[in-house]
């Protein structure tokens, strides 16, 4: 039988069984419009409420500063232009780093041509940014710092508590991008001193087209999506009810299972990233290693092979990864990320991605470490760029 | 998103490889950019005996090459010459746009090859087109 | 049995049968992320480009004019804001009407905060704009006209096709929210001149948390969601695949059954009407009659009684229905659609809509031609501004 | 969204009616609000004997008259009195926060019905409270 081995969780996950179940009654049964008085209405309605303590209570907020929205794009934008508009008068300084989603990076750049300045932070060659790059990039007129909790191309865990804490002492909002992070690694807004904080569900085996912002009490913030009253007039929109309830769901799963998964995905991880830099020459990972690095994320460069080249000829085996750098692109510019952290133009196209999840199995690791070199080594021998 | 074609070259890409006494050689592209196409030629009597080439880049990259070199295999410099990016993408039974700038690469390396051989045979030199495709921005970004 | 009638269908729908087992395998089979590479993405890609082409061929647009979004309110929201931003070289002024659903007039709302100017055109007794009143507002700083397809709350359609007319003469974008409309009647964006179109995947047996703005080729208009590539580069954010493909096999079910609904449903709203107009004295129906009027809206005001109250005695009784005032209001301010018309407070506060649909039956209409009249006497028995 | 006891009270309202020969009356709210409480009491030897009332309003308005009228109900003026409208939430069993202002139009309509007896029996008027509550905006429009 033809292998069919996932490695990309960090683009998406499936949905588990176990939520699955948990949304299917939503559909045809509890359809109602949870914003409805009737009494029709009440399932829908506890079925929202439920989602928001789990959502809570597994980063430490209070219920009633969980915002539903349709993922991460928008929790991001929302974010970023939100914190912007409602604060204007106080200033219309924005910092955020040079490495952050596109989402984030995109939101800046419109906010841009609206009258507000942006700082983008370097990053060193592990993708961190300085605290002290932060301390001197704030001035008088920042009213926003958006540093994200975890990259999604090479997997760097930014210090988020202390930028928290520099945050709180110069009296700035602190948001933080943790799509790649909720679900797999321990948060804890009120400690971490997070004031707004975004969130996918399809990242840790919820739904696509559902996501969160974590919002503190008391912060100012304009709608992105003006209208209803829904989500206590914040965010309009009929709720998306079995989305909702399956971000609940798989949020509340993947925290019971979290310490194991760290674990388990770390070991399967060092064991992919020892192996290919021991069986392939010329290779550099990208991102740092041990507990800064999130547990299921590879990012290697090849010198003299292309990243799509490797994703193809992967597929063509059976396993699915994405590349470092832009994915579907015209691939004149190697990801953002990728260069950023220093890496040369070669090396940044040279860069695959392969993030582990739920199903990834020892085996596929030891699968993979098989053919991953034979694929290089075909590919090198016919490269122009390279000469053994 | 590929076809079979550009698939099936792309898997296994024909003459692969280098002409050490090669009478043209063409290299276009930029690691920077990604891609580098390197074509080899062998002429005998204005026509193309032999083509071998490396290629550093995307699948599209790849199967362009490979296509390309079936497509100028046993043609007259001529006939060579007159094979555009349009033929090769065609010949692979299309490209998605944002990859045709590959096509690109395999007409221009085709054309400095042969120009190569022309300069080297004292030849007077033929125009190559400028690169002619805007290469669309696209990213995406999980 | 305690009877379970569902009688608003304007607020949201259930997901039929077909369309939910067509979307099931796209949680955990077809899981994939559409923009990625690996053949495994072939699936996803291909429900997503099946949905476009199914809500294109329905709304007679092209495939590339069809843009998904989380839902109505984010495609106004999108469509007002987006084109604000990106032609404010061009002009500030912005035209709707004042019986627009919050997420229109309260992105207009925000417009204003930030320098745009918007007209509010009244509507007369059966809530139509004029299209005079249209053609006088347009100036040489109108860059918009939003105007709604037909009413969510008194079921009022609006001349679209002279709107649009009008708009295409003076060369001014026109937008129409039409959430209440796809899938209920027929729409022709190109016959009709409309430049934007909101819909909303949950009010056609579609699901919850997805909608689509149609944007014609070559309208300038800014992002709303900034970020990743997806929607070329329109809309950014992983794609809600299943809700995707949930909204494309409604829509093209409810296309196919459209004309027999339209006849099944008018008859049933006209004896729904006409009953309780007959039956129930000092009652006024509130938006037009006839073929101007949703097939499926029924809003009716009763001198002396509280729209809430009645709200929940049909719900004890079984029938679930609206009130045409806000909903879960504080209720010192009635619905704004119905003080446009004209009603004084008293009948804007005792209003009812009741919206019909799929299963809605002859003896459904009986049953609250039934017991409606029952509850408004009793109701009224105790009411201090009622005497008979 | 209610409680049971709202439900209650709003389905089967006690002492609902009129006094034609009330002691005191009192009307608070106004039609363009949506409420409406008319209050009806008649008094003796300083106790409310009976109470009436007829209610325009939301479900809460008209358990909260419903409750209020049985929490008056044989009680002192000076008790009637101190009912507030937190006591007649209370006994409601709570109430939602946007409907809180349903309970102060019942503790209003019993003040007014008390002060209109002790006019009328020229005796010297208490103060009423102003109407304390904030009323919230809340909107939905499906
Ligand atoms: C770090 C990060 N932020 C934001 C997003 C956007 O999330 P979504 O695609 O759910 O909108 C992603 C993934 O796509 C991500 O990895
Ligand atoms: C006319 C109209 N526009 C917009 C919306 C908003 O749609 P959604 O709730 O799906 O965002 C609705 C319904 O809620 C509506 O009836
Ligand atoms: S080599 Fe540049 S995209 Fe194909
Ligand atoms: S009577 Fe005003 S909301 Fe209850």
């Amino acid at each position: 039988m033809k292998k069919s081995i996932y490695m990309d969780y960090a683009a998406t996950t499936f949905v588990r069984q176990e939520v699955l179940d948990e949304i299917l009654p939503y559909f045809k049964d509890y359809y109602s419009n949870p914003s409805s008085l009737y009494s029709f209405a009440e399932d829908s309605k506890k079925a929202i409420k439920l989602a928001r303590q789990r959502v809570a209570s597994v980063i430490n907020s209070k219920e009633e500063e969980i915002y539903f929205t349709s993922g991460g794009s928008e929790s991001d934008n929302w974010a970023i232009k939100g914190i912007a508009f409602a604060n204007k008068d106080k200033g219309n300084h924005i910092i955020t780093s040079q490495i952050e989603h596109h989402a984030v990076l995109n939101a800046a750049k419109f906010l841009e041509k609206n009258g507000f300045t942006v700082t983008y932070l370097p990053v060193d060659s592990d993708g961190f940014i300085k605290l002290e790059d932060l301390r001197n990039a704030i001035t008088d007129k920042t009213i926003l710092v958006s540093i994200m909790f975890a990259n999604n191309e090479i997997g760097t865990i930014e210090p988020i508590s202390e930028i928290g804490k520099l945050c709180k002492e110069k009296g700035v909002y602190f948001h933080t991008d943790a799509v790649q992070v909720v679900g797999h690694l321990p948060i804890d807004v009120e400690s971490m001193n997070i004031d707004l904080l975004s969130m996918s569900g399809h990242k840790f085996y919820g739904p696509k087209g559902v996501g969160v912002l974590y919002v503190k009490k008391g912060v100012k913030i304009e709608n992105l999506i003006h209208g209803g009253a829904q989500e206590k007039g914040k965010r309009a929109s009929t709720e998306n009810v079995p989305g909702i309830v399956g971000l609940g769901k798989a949020i509340e799963i993947a925290q019971s299972e979290q310490n194991f998964e760290i674990k388990r995905l770390t070991a399967l991880r060092d064991k992919l990233i020892d192996g290919i830099l021991n069986k392939v020459s010329n290779t550099k990972l990208n991102g740092p290693t041990g507990n800064l690095r999130l547990p299921n994320n590879v990012n290697i460069s090849f010198l003299g092979v292309e990243g799509e080249t490797l994703l193809f000829d992967l597929d063509d085996a059976g396993v699915f990864v994405s590349t470092g750098s832009a994915c579907a692109s015209g691939s004149l510019e190697p990801s953002h990320v990728l260069l950023s952290i220093g890496l040369s133009h070669e090396l940044a196209h040279g860069s695959i991605r392969l993030t582990l999840g739920l199903n990834t199995t020892e085996e596929d690791v030891d699968y993979v470490l098989e053919i991953l070199p034979k694929i290089i080594e075909k590919r090198r021998a016919m490269s122009p760029i390279w000469s053994e | 998103m590929y076809s079979e074609k550009v698939m099936d070259h792309f898997r296994n890409p024909r003459n692969v490889g280098i002409i050490s006494d090669a009478d043209g050689i063409g290299e276009v592209g930029n690691p920077r950019c990604g891609d580098i196409m390197k074509v080899y030629i062998k002429v005998k009597d204005n026509i193309i005996e032999d083509v071998k080439y490396e290629t550093y880049g995307c699948a599209s990259a790849i199967a362009s090459s490979s296509i390309a070199s079936e497509l100028i295999k046993g043609k007259t410099l001529e006939e060579a010459w007159k094979i555009t990016n349009k033929a090769v993408a065609e010949a692979l039974d299309g490209l998605p746009p944002i990859k045709m700038h590959c096509s690109v690469l395999a007409e221009e390396a085709i054309h400095k090859a042969i120009n190569d051989y022309r300069k080297s045979h004292n030849l007077e030199l033929w125009e190559e087109r400028t690169h002619a495709e805007v290469i669309k921005e696209h990213q995406c970004n999980n």
